[in-house]
């Protein structure tokens, strides 16, 4: 039941890694799964596509400490993340997230764990591309306080 | 030497990716006000409040120490998932 | 961008639902997915299979009343319930939550809403096989704990 | 006429899975009560404190009125999912 943690640029196939959160869940029971989106519209601008940089010698250290602190707070059975890099277009898959546990709550709050802090700490950069020409995201207040939410826990 | 990263906005702004600092400096502080030498923008840049940084790849204040050899890396607030 | 709502003896392909919700989504950006198993092991009893009986001219009734509650709390996309009833075996995929929402707390609120709700008000009862017999599965009082945390919603 | 139906464990120690009733009940607590001329078991099965009622097919309780042709459902807590 080995974890999945990768960043990578081409695209994951959901239905593969939904397979294999399953494969390993004879005791578990529950599976959350959460995927992200190319969304058409961000912030009042339409989204032609978008580029993802990031900071390649800290990311992997970043995800899996996340995971690590996932599993301290609740009994999760197999944690899959999978973070895309470079241009998307449009529609695209992101990023994906999927837990596995005995407990639906744990499964729940697992998984929105490391998506909430993902999002504030993982170190990722979107740019978009809009009908005024590419701009870089602004960090979204909701997302620190969807992480402070969680309290202290490093 | 100390090895210093630029990401996202921040990169585009001081049209620097990488550069290396021969200068002993003991902490995050000290870094930025020998950063700072190179300008204004320099200045403005690392800091404004919402300017992260990292020390060899974990987060840290402009109170974290820096020995020779690490990776120090500024970035702004992440918009990643 | 129809909500689909069911109640099936076959299996369900979770590729081809998350592949529906993900058609509808240009806007959307966040999709929850969860999916319920047979466990090996269920209230310290191995699990060979089970027997999912229900009340056919309220379950329906019933699932389309909480995904109802759901929409009036959160801003929501395209829902996906499906639940099986008959015969499964252990490992059998036995319901499907699938939520689309431009907002990611959102999408997952409203997959745990609707999980939380189904657990406590939909008319299913499931009949394990364990190696003393078969035996009626009991309620989980977590589970009413779960639903009260949403507070009332009529 | 009333149909009455039982699920789950409820179908099963009663051995009832429906039934007709053409008695003038005006609530639940009165159709229970003359359910429970049928026996002991009835008597035990409808009182419990975690049988549910639904009123045609939506949840209620022993105030719940019934009215001709309604369809009155008993049964244990719900464990699906």
């Amino acid at each position: 039941m080995q974890d999945i943690i990768d960043v990578q640029t081409d695209d994951f196939d959901q239905n593969a890694l939904y397979n294999a959160l399953r494969q390993d869940s004879a005791s578990q029971g529950a599976i959350v799964t959460f995927s992200g989106l190319v969304r058409d519209f961000n912030q009042g601008h339409a989204i032609g596509g978008l580029f993802l940089e990031h900071y390649p010698a800290m990311t992997m250290h970043s995800l899996t400490n996340i995971v690590g602190q996932a599993r301290q707070r609740w009994t999760l059975g197999k944690i899959i993340v999978i973070h895309r890099v470079g241009h998307l277009a449009q529609g695209d898959q992101i990023v994906f997230v999927g837990v596995t546990s005995a407990h639906r709550k744990d499964a729940f709050d697992g998984a929105q764990f490391i998506m909430d802090h993902l999002k504030t700490e993982a170190p990722f950069w979107k740019k978009e591309t809009t009908e005024c020409g590419p701009r870089w995201v602004e960090a979204n207040p909701n997302d620190e306080k969807a992480r402070a939410k969680w309290g202290n826990d490093d | 030497m100390i090895n210093v990263l630029f990401f996202g906005q921040l990169k585009e702004q001081l049209q620097t990716g990488q550069l290396s600092i021969e200068l002993p400096v003991n902490d995050v502080k000290a870094l930025k006000t020998a950063l700072g030498q190179r300008g204004v923008l320099w200045q403005e840049c690392l800091s404004g409040a919402s300017t992260l940084v990292a020390i060899n790849q974990t987060i840290g204040s402009d109170k974290s120490t820096i020995n020779d050899g690490d990776e120090v890396a500024f970035f702004p607030p992440v918009t990643g998932g």
